[in-house]
């Protein structure tokens, strides 16, 4: 009777083994290829760039880097500022249209004020703002990968302007 | 030698026998033997309830689902012949479809009939509500009806990509956004800005889950070659898979559905 | 004519129209399931048909090749919006009488053999379906536009139809309610359909009156929150997604008067008349309250009425939150779009700190 | 326990549950161990290394920093701060009152938006309603335009009451302010003073390896924001070659090399070391910024690929650091690598690519060494090469040799052209390892004699017009050093000098009483060139017959008696005509083609060896030969040399030599005989190239030149496009290396070797420094067509080239575009002055003293600078202007004072002591006495 027990823990133990190990390495290799979708480098375009010197600009909207890397470059209020130009509904490209003085979106028709802070259609936020800074040159670096958002009180952030 | 004869004679040949183990379908043997024996009809019961049949019962919509999936694998072979996935190539080679290759319209039947898939696959869907099919013992076939039917949407969504046009990158990135917005795995979803450590952002552009399905931050040439191996390879063999069990299931569970 | 029509297409009114229509049509089940019915309904809609596609601009959208397929589907889902109903009626006259279904007769449950029936049904399908697919495929041209341009959108941006009524819903919900939280309660919804449907009648037939909130429930969700929504973002919705009517011209400058406000806001500044506090949870503890009654009250609420009662005796405990749930997840989409149209309310629950709309 | 199975069952359950866990086991641990393969690479270990360094370099910058805060001011500043907020303590019952209304205007503000935002969407909406009805004509257009001006008047008004509540939020923000300014001032004090420091530590704190840190780089989690990962540049505008197709070029380099672009890692060992010539390479500023350029489009190398340090194709540039590499990162020559890195020695190669079809490339030294050897030796003439078709033949011009040198010399001096000059530019086709068989020697001799006589026969008399009427030798020779023909000879008399300058132009003077046949020749090619060659590069040098004399009668003097003694030997009849049936049987039987041999009589025979030969060896490639108009080089094309496979350079049986390009055209290029070594070649089919006799260091620099002739199409946006400008002075810099300008003057830092014989820079020929911009060029053109002495008391002479017009305006032009003058100025507007200002430049004249040096025309002494009544044809007014300023800027080291230097004036007394006018009014005096010069141009 006591033997057979160890029998049924020993013959217990081993399928358990058995299933945890198989079923942790099948989830390692199919993990694999989840890790393997995501690619180590990418040959999208650079999130830096320069963007001349600040006397370049004048009071408004500066289409000059919109269409290279994505960028309004504002000046409003003696603040000048890298404005998104990726509709925070859909990811749109919306159109900068003098006249109104407004950004508008024509995927589904959301407005925004020149500051970036919207006001019609379903844009549920403002424009995000990019990192600015000033090089030792004296140029603007505008840095991509660190954006600045109204909603969360980030546009009063040193780094999300250049005073001018 | 009159018409019959010969053709007789054609049936008592060795070939002709090695192929077809049993006389004409004009009794009852050999109708059951014709649908037994070979193995595409072999799909079918021998006998079924006459309402499944019935136009008016079924409208046949599950089986017009199917065979637009076979016409599309075929028309969807075909076009590979002259399509090539990358920036570069792809919008010429849509263009190419339409202007020089011979039999071009195969892009055209490819297109309608994966439209036509989506369709019929929800009319078959609304059909099998409407007679109360889903009801035990089929509760697990509807369930693998409505997985096939969200990979259908998904294959017409990643063969949208392909021609390469605004049509196509406007439409994707529309939809691929949506991901982007999925709750703690997309960056633009509630929850991400959680997760975030210093300058640790764990759920960024560069990482969440409409990253992974693009391998890129928009609708790129990466993503291009993504949806074109999902569109022709991936999906197609979970779709196939998923048919064969469906159709077993049809079988299992006691044929097409009539009244109990 | 034209005018009123371009106005009562607007969702603010139609999507009321359609709702009522439906439930009408549902009512009077019976009436609408008869082939005088269909005569007279085909009688009125052919002439009506032919007077739309007269209009220039209705016949342009119609025919541009990508919206076929919806024609196609429209067509088709009126008849068979018809055709379960017309058998549903015959069923259940036949089973008030003690009788069994149509289909259940002893002729209709008579084993046939597989070849020729069903092989040469399935082959006249497939003939049938080539010449269809084909006289399509040579009648329309497959569309394509400009080249791929990643810096410049088009004019409206569309996704496939068959998730424009995902996209019409993103006018309503932000992406991650009617882009992930919706579909996916809509495919788990459906595949859950038979566990939670446990009502043994209606099986293999069509009936009405054995499975009336079923279908009901079903037909809403497709006819109405599914198909309508789809006919609105393909024919109705031009650029800049803006409401345009079936005759209306697609001008690209049309400007909808449009301003939402939180309900946050709604509180704060209009009702308390103070500014909005800090803490972003306080600022939306209204909202969050609302949500969570609207989910979690409101199941024990209709507990109350005979409806949750005999619901909840039925299919037990499990089944009924999940049935509830599921329902009131449906319901929210109208709910949110009555509250859009009646208040201009943008959204309940106003977090764009975390990216949580509501 | 019994062995017996259960019915059915083949195995026993626990035995195959022993077999699964066990294989269950073993996939766990080969799962772990795919993921660890892939995540181990050696550039996670470098790129800790630079994180390391990084910190120890920010922990002295902290230090630093923290010294350089003042410690008083700090804490005066913090007792600042703690007075300021006991201040406001102090305030705070305003303070709270303050933003109380603040807060009221804030939801006023608010509300106020939502107001306003309302009412602009229904101002856009009635104004399309209201257009569109307008436009249709329809009724309601009236009462629409009624509704939308009522809302544009609301909206109006609400943007007014927005306006003022903003003004009034931005005066009570500056209240709130002014009741705590002390606090606010004291806190920004602070933060400006410890600003720097709080940016260092900031950065210092992001280089701590911290669990964040290992959770980022973990594996498997790396997907999600690592900081050790692959950098890269990816450039469109260099591609890489895959045949058929070009790809953008993608290097990885900076992956290991992470401060190349950071100044402050200079003394870091490789691969942590900061590039060293970040001026011109790699910084944003340069001209060869990273992020255009990557590495590799100069390097070479295999810049895409990180798995190791070899997988890069990294190529060591000596013996040493070869073993240094190999002791070090395992290294191995590269395998199957289209174009391994460049020795970092030949990375000057790289800029050909881009850089084509100019004649000299600053900042590119080693380049240019190569460029010039490849001038001197003229490579070109027998190897095509892209960009250098314009180049004359190297060699003198054979068409009327007869009359310059005695066949005898001809048939010694070919045979063996180092044995009459070391110096010799002609290399050596005879003699040489692989054809010093006695065999082959003998066919050689045949081969010469019938070249000697073919070119004889083909030579024009010609008749020197001057006569030899002996001179004086030592005169001549100190003629030689001072006329300037050391620009570009070398002569053996003046060895020392000679070895200085370093001229490459013209040949080196040695023996020439052995060599010229006719001392009568010798005058008359000295007097004028071109009256023997036409199209000679060397110029006359204006030389009086006295003069010419002198320098032919020391020349004359210069004797190679072994040369004289020489007697070549005759041809060999027999020889000769085997040799001429083995060129017939090429395309005929040898029947046939000894057959055609007797066909011919003795002299044809001879003639047509001659003329063979002469093909043979490419002799018309260098020299002008009548019979080979229009004919190919013999030499292999050479443009795309650097690019060419490794395993189509022979290396035959030479095995000492180093296997890879660059070896092999070193090697080449010392001895390209040494391939047929060890080899049974016959006659026809020996390695023809010559032996220069060039030493390893003109090898090395050729080389170099040659390894940049690659292959690669950069695309047009890559390659350095020369503008208009740029283009324009290129094609005259092209003149001027043509005639060899750059031997004596030196042309904004190019050439001018001859000036290193001089003591005092002074007195060699003038630096060309911006020279478009100094002179006028209708003046240039006529001076290089006429040329008149500027600076009379220098020896060195400015030479009369004989230039065509196109050649005189190409090289005016070539100067002028170089200076950036779009054209030339015109000056003959009469001088207007001032009130008072020509008293006060008569009054600075004399006190500059100017007459002192630019003495002609005013004083009898010697002149020594140029004249100034000549000034005005011959600058730019801008350019005197600026000359006065800052003559060093121009010509460093010139005996020019600086009067105004730093802009300060020396006569304080003259125009208020102002530079500028002081200058001006200078200019203007010396336009002035210019005019009168045109007037009457006797004065001097």
């Amino acid at each position: 009777m006591a033997k057979q027990q160890l029998n049924r823990r020993e013959f217990f133990s081993f399928l358990t083994v058995g299933w945890v190990a198989f079923t942790a390495a099948t989830a390692g290799l199919l993990s694999l290829a989840f890790r393997f979708s995501y690619p180590n480098v990418n040959f999208e375009p650079e999130m830096e760039f320069l963007a001349g010197g600040p006397s370049e600009f004048e009071a408004g909207v500066d289409e000059r880097y919109k269409n290279g890397f994505g960028v309004w470059m504002v000046k409003q209020d003696g603040k000048l500022f890298a404005l998104s130009n990726i509709c925070t509904h859909l990811g749109c490209i919306p159109s900068w249209m003098p006249a109104e003085k407004k950004f508008k979106c024509p995927c589904h028709g959301s407005g925004y004020y020149m500051s970036g802070i919207n006001f019609e259609g379903p844009a549920p936020r403002p424009l995000e703002r990019y990192k600015v800074s000033l090089t030792p040159e004296g140029k603007i670096r505008v840095d991509k990968t660190k954006v600045y958002r109204y909603e969360k009180g980030e546009w009063n952030n040193p780094n999300s302007f250049i005073s001018v | 030698m009159s018409a019959k004869g010969l053709a007789d004679k054609v049936r008592d040949t060795q070939v002709w026998k090695s192929i077809f183990r049993h006389g004409p379908p004009n009794n009852s043997r050999n109708r059951a033997a014709v649908v037994a024996g070979n193995v595409f009809l072999h799909l079918h019961p021998i006998k079924l309830k006459k309402s499944g049949v019935q136009l008016g019962y079924t409208w046949c919509m599950g089986g017009l689902t199917f065979f637009i999936f076979l016409a599309l694998t075929v028309t969807g072979v075909l076009l590979m012949f002259y399509y090539r996935p990358t920036a570069e190539y792809a919008f010429n080679d849509i263009i190419a479809l339409r202007e020089h290759v011979p039999l071009g319209i195969m892009r055209e039947i490819h297109r309608w009939g994966a439209h036509a898939m989506v369709i019929t696959v929800w009319l078959h869907m609304y059909r099998v509500f409407m007679t109360g099919s889903y009801k035990p013992p089929r509760e697990f076939n509807w369930g693998v009806g409505v997985i096939l039917l969200v990979l259908t949407m998904l294959l017409s969504f990643t063969g949208y990509l392909l021609p390469w046009d605004q049509l196509a990158i406007w439409a994707i990135t529309v939809g691929s956004n949506m991901a982007k917005a999925t709750p703690f795995a997309g960056h633009g979803g509630p929850g991400a800005a959680l997760a975030q450590i210093g300058d640790f952002v764990m759920v960024s552009d560069k990482n969440d889950v409409r990253f992974q399905l693009l391998a890129g931050r928009f609708v790129g040439e990466p993503a291009l070659l993504r949806f074109y191996i999902l569109h022709c390879v991936f999906i197609p063999l979970v779709v196939g898979v998923l048919i064969a069990v469906h159709f077993w299931r049809v079988r299992k569970d006691g044929g097409i559905s009539a009244p109990l | 004519m034209k005018h009123f029509i371009n106005i009562i297409a607007d969702p603010i009114f139609s999507f009321p129209i359609f709702s009522l229509l439906f439930f009408a049509m549902i009512k009077w089940y019976r009436v609408v399931g008869t082939k005088k019915f269909a005569w007279i309904f085909l009688a009125i809609s052919v002439p009506v048909t032919v007077w739309f596609l007269a209009d220039p601009q209705f016949i342009k959208i119609i025919l541009w090749p990508d919206n076929i397929p919806i024609n196609i589907l429209v067509i088709l889902i009126v008849f068979l919006t018809w055709f379960p109903l017309y058998k549903a009626a015959e069923n259940d006259k036949r089973l008030e009488q003690g009788l069994e279904p149509v289909e259940a007769l002893p002729e209709n449950r008579e084993k046939v053999w597989a070849w020729p029936n069903l092989v040469y049904t399935e082959l006249f399908a497939i003939i049938a379906g080539t010449i269809f697919l084909v006289v399509w495929a040579i009648i329309f041209k497959a569309p394509l536009e400009e080249p791929a341009n990643p810096t410049w959108a088009p004019n409206p941006a569309k996704a496939p139809w068959y998730f424009l009524g995902l996209q019409e819903m993103l006018v309503y919900f932000d992406p991650w309610m009617a882009g992930v939280v919706l579909p996916g309660l809509i495919v788990v919804g459906l595949i859950a359909i038979p566990y939670l449907d446990t009502n043994p009648k209606g099986n293999g037939y069509y009936c009405f009156q054995d499975r009336k909130f079923a279908i009901t429930g079903f037909l809403y969700g497709w006819l109405v929150l599914w198909i309508y929504l789809i006919i609105v973002g393909t024919f109705l919705r031009g650029p800049n997604w803006t409401f345009y009517g079936p005759f209306e011209y697609w001008d690209f400058h049309k400007v909808v008067a449009e301003y939402n406000v939180n309900l946050s806001e709604f509180l704060w500044l209009k009702w308390l008349n103070t500014s909005m506090p800090k803490n972003i949870f306080v600022r939306e503890a209204l909202g969050i309250a609302l949500t969570f009654a609207y989910l979690i009250g409101l199941p024990f609420i209709s507990l109350k009425t005979k409806f949750g009662k005999d619901l909840l005796e039925k299919v037990g405990t499990m089944r009924y939150y999940i049935v509830i749930f599921l329902v009131i997840s449906m319901g929210s989409l109208p709910i949110k779009m009555v509250l859009r149209w009646l208040f201009s309310l943008k959204y309940i629950v106003a977090l764009p700190e975390i990216e949580l709309n509501l | 326990m019994s062995k017996k199975q259960e019915p059915g069952m083949a195995y026993d359950m626990s035995k195959l549950n022993k077999v699964f866990a066990i294989l269950s086991i073993g996939l766990l641990i080969t799962t772990f161990w795919v993921f660890l393969d892939d995540y181990i690479r050696p550039w996670k270990a470098v790129q800790l290394e630079a994180l390391q360094i990084r910190q120890s370099k920010l922990k002295e910058k902290v230090e630093e920093a923290k010294k350089n805060i003042d410690q008083e001011k700090l804490s005066a500043l913090e007792s600042q701060l703690a007075q300021g907020q006991k201040d406001a303590e102090g305030r705070v019952d305003q303070i709270s009152k303050v933003q109380a209304e603040m807060k009221a205007i804030e939801r006023d503000i608010k509300q106020e938006t939502i107001v306003n935002g309302r009412l602009n969407s229904m101002v856009s909406a009635t104004t399309f309603k209201y257009e569109i009805a307008n436009s249709h004509g329809d009724a309601n257009a009236q009462s629409l335009l009624k509704t939308l001006r009522n809302f544009k008047k609301d909206f109006e008004l609400s943007r007014d009451r927005m306006k003022m509540l903003e003004s009034t939020m931005k005066e009570k923000t500056k209240l709130l302010d002014s009741l705590q300014a002390e606090k606010l001032q004291a806190e920004k004090s602070i933060e400006e003073t410890t600003r720097t420091l709080d940016l260092l530590k900031l950065s210092l704190a992001k280089t701590n390896v911290t669990p964040v840190f290992a959770i980022r780089n973990a594996p498997f989690l790396d997907f999600l924001d690592p900081t050790l990962k692959i950098q890269q540049i990816v450039i469109n505008n260099v591609t890489d070659d895959r045949y058929f197709v070009s790809v953008p070029k993608v290097d990885r380099c900076i992956t290991c090399h992470t401060f190349i672009d950071q100044t402050g890692y200079e003394d870091q060992p490789n691969p942590h070391k900061t590039h060293p010539n970040l001026e011109l390479m790699v910084a944003t500023d340069s001209k060869h910024p990273m992020k255009q350029f990557g590495c590799t489009s100069c390097h070479g190398g295999e810049g895409h690929r990180v798995h190791d340090f070899n997988s890069a194709a990294h190529i060591p540039q000596n013996e040493e650091q070869k073993a240094e590499w190999i002791e070090k990162y395992n290294w191995h020559e590269p395998h199957k690598i289209p174009q391994p890195m460049f020795k970092l020695q030949h990375t000057e190669a790289s800029c050909v690519k881009c850089h084509q079809g100019v004649e000299h490339l600053p900042g590119a030294n080693k380049l240019n060494a190569g460029w010039e050897k490849m001038e001197e030796y003229g490579c070109y003439a027998c190897h095509k090469i892209e960009g250098w078709e314009h180049k004359r033949m190297p060699g003198p011009s054979l068409q009327k040799i007869s009359s310059k040198i005695t066949k005898e010399f001809f048939k010694n001096w070919v045979w063996s052209p180092k044995g009459f000059n070391q110096h010799a530019k002609m290399p050596a086709f005879f003699a040489q390892s692989n054809n010093s068989k006695p065999e082959f020697m003998e066919k050689n001799i045949v081969e010469v004699n019938a070249m000697a006589e073919y070119i004889w026969d083909k030579a024009e008399g010609y008749k020197p017009f001057a006569k030899y009427q002996g001179g004086n030798a030592e005169k001549g020779k100190e003629l030689i050093k001072e006329v300037g023909c050391m620009g570009c000879h070398g002569v053996e008399g003046w060895d020392a000098e000679s070895k200085k300058v370093g001229a490459y132009a013209g040949p080196y003077l040695t023996g020439t009483g052995s060599k010229v046949k006719s001392p009568d020749w010798l005058v008359s090619w000295l007097i004028k060139p071109s009256h023997y060659q036409e199209d000679t590069i060397m110029p006359s040098l204006r030389l009086t017959d006295k003069e010419a004399n002198d320098i032919a009668a020391y020349l004359l003097s210069m004797r190679n008696t072994k040369f004289d003694k020489l007697k070549f030997e005759t041809l060999n009849e027999d020889l000769r005509d085997e040799l001429l049936v083995e060129y017939f049987a090429a395309f005929d039987t040898l029947e046939v083609a000894e057959q055609k041999v007797a066909a011919m009589s003795d002299r044809e025979r001879t003639l047509e060896l001659g003329y063979r030969s002469v093909g043979k060896y490419g002799c018309y490639s260098c020299h002008s030969i009548e019979g080979f108009d229009g004919r190919q080089g013999i030499g292999p094309e050479l443009t795309k040399e650097g690019s060419k496979p490794l395993t189509q350079f022979g290396f035959n049986q030479q095995h000492d030599i180093e296997h890879s390009r660059d070896g092999w055209i070193k090697a080449h290029l010392i001895n390209p005989r040494r391939w047929d070594g060890g080899l049974d070649k016959p006659f026809k089919d020996l390695t023809r190239m010559p032996n220069f006799y060039m030493t390893e260091k003109e090898a090395e620099s050729m080389t170099l030149a040659i390894l940049g002739q690659v292959s690669d199409e950069v695309p047009l946006k890559g390659v350095k496009r020369l503008n208009a400008q740029e283009k324009l002075a290129n094609e005259g810099m092209k003149v001027v290396n043509k005639y060899s300008c750059v031997g004596c003057h030196s042309i904004d830092g190019w050439g001018g070797n001859i000036v290193k014989m001089y003591d005092d820079a002074n007195e060699g020929p003038p630096q060309l420094n911006r020279e478009g911009f100094r002179v006028q060029s209708d003046w240039l053109y006529h001076f290089l067509g006429n040329v008149k002495p500027i600076r009379p008391w220098l020896k060195v002479r400015m030479p009369s080239f004989n230039l065509s017009t196109e050649e005189k305006n190409k090289i005016v032009t070539g100067f002028q575009a170089k200076a950036s003058q779009p054209t030339f100025v015109a000056n003959d507007a009469k001088v207007e002055w001032e009130p008072g200002e020509r008293a006060a430049a008569l009054k600075l004249f004399e006190a500059l003293a100017c007459t002192s040096c630019h003495a002609t025309g005013f004083t009898k002494d010697q002149a020594s600078a140029p004249n100034l009544y000549k000034a005005k044809p011959r600058l730019r007014p801008d350019w005197i202007e600026a000359w006065l300023h800052n003559p060093q800027e121009f010509m460093p080291g010139t005996v020019m004072p600086s009067f105004w230097e730093g802009g300060e004036s020396l006569e304080e007394g003259i125009l208020g002591g102002d530079a500028n006018k002081q200058v001006k009014a200078l200019v203007k005096y010396i336009l002035e006495i210019g005019e009168e010069e045109i007037r009457s141009p006797m004065r001097r």
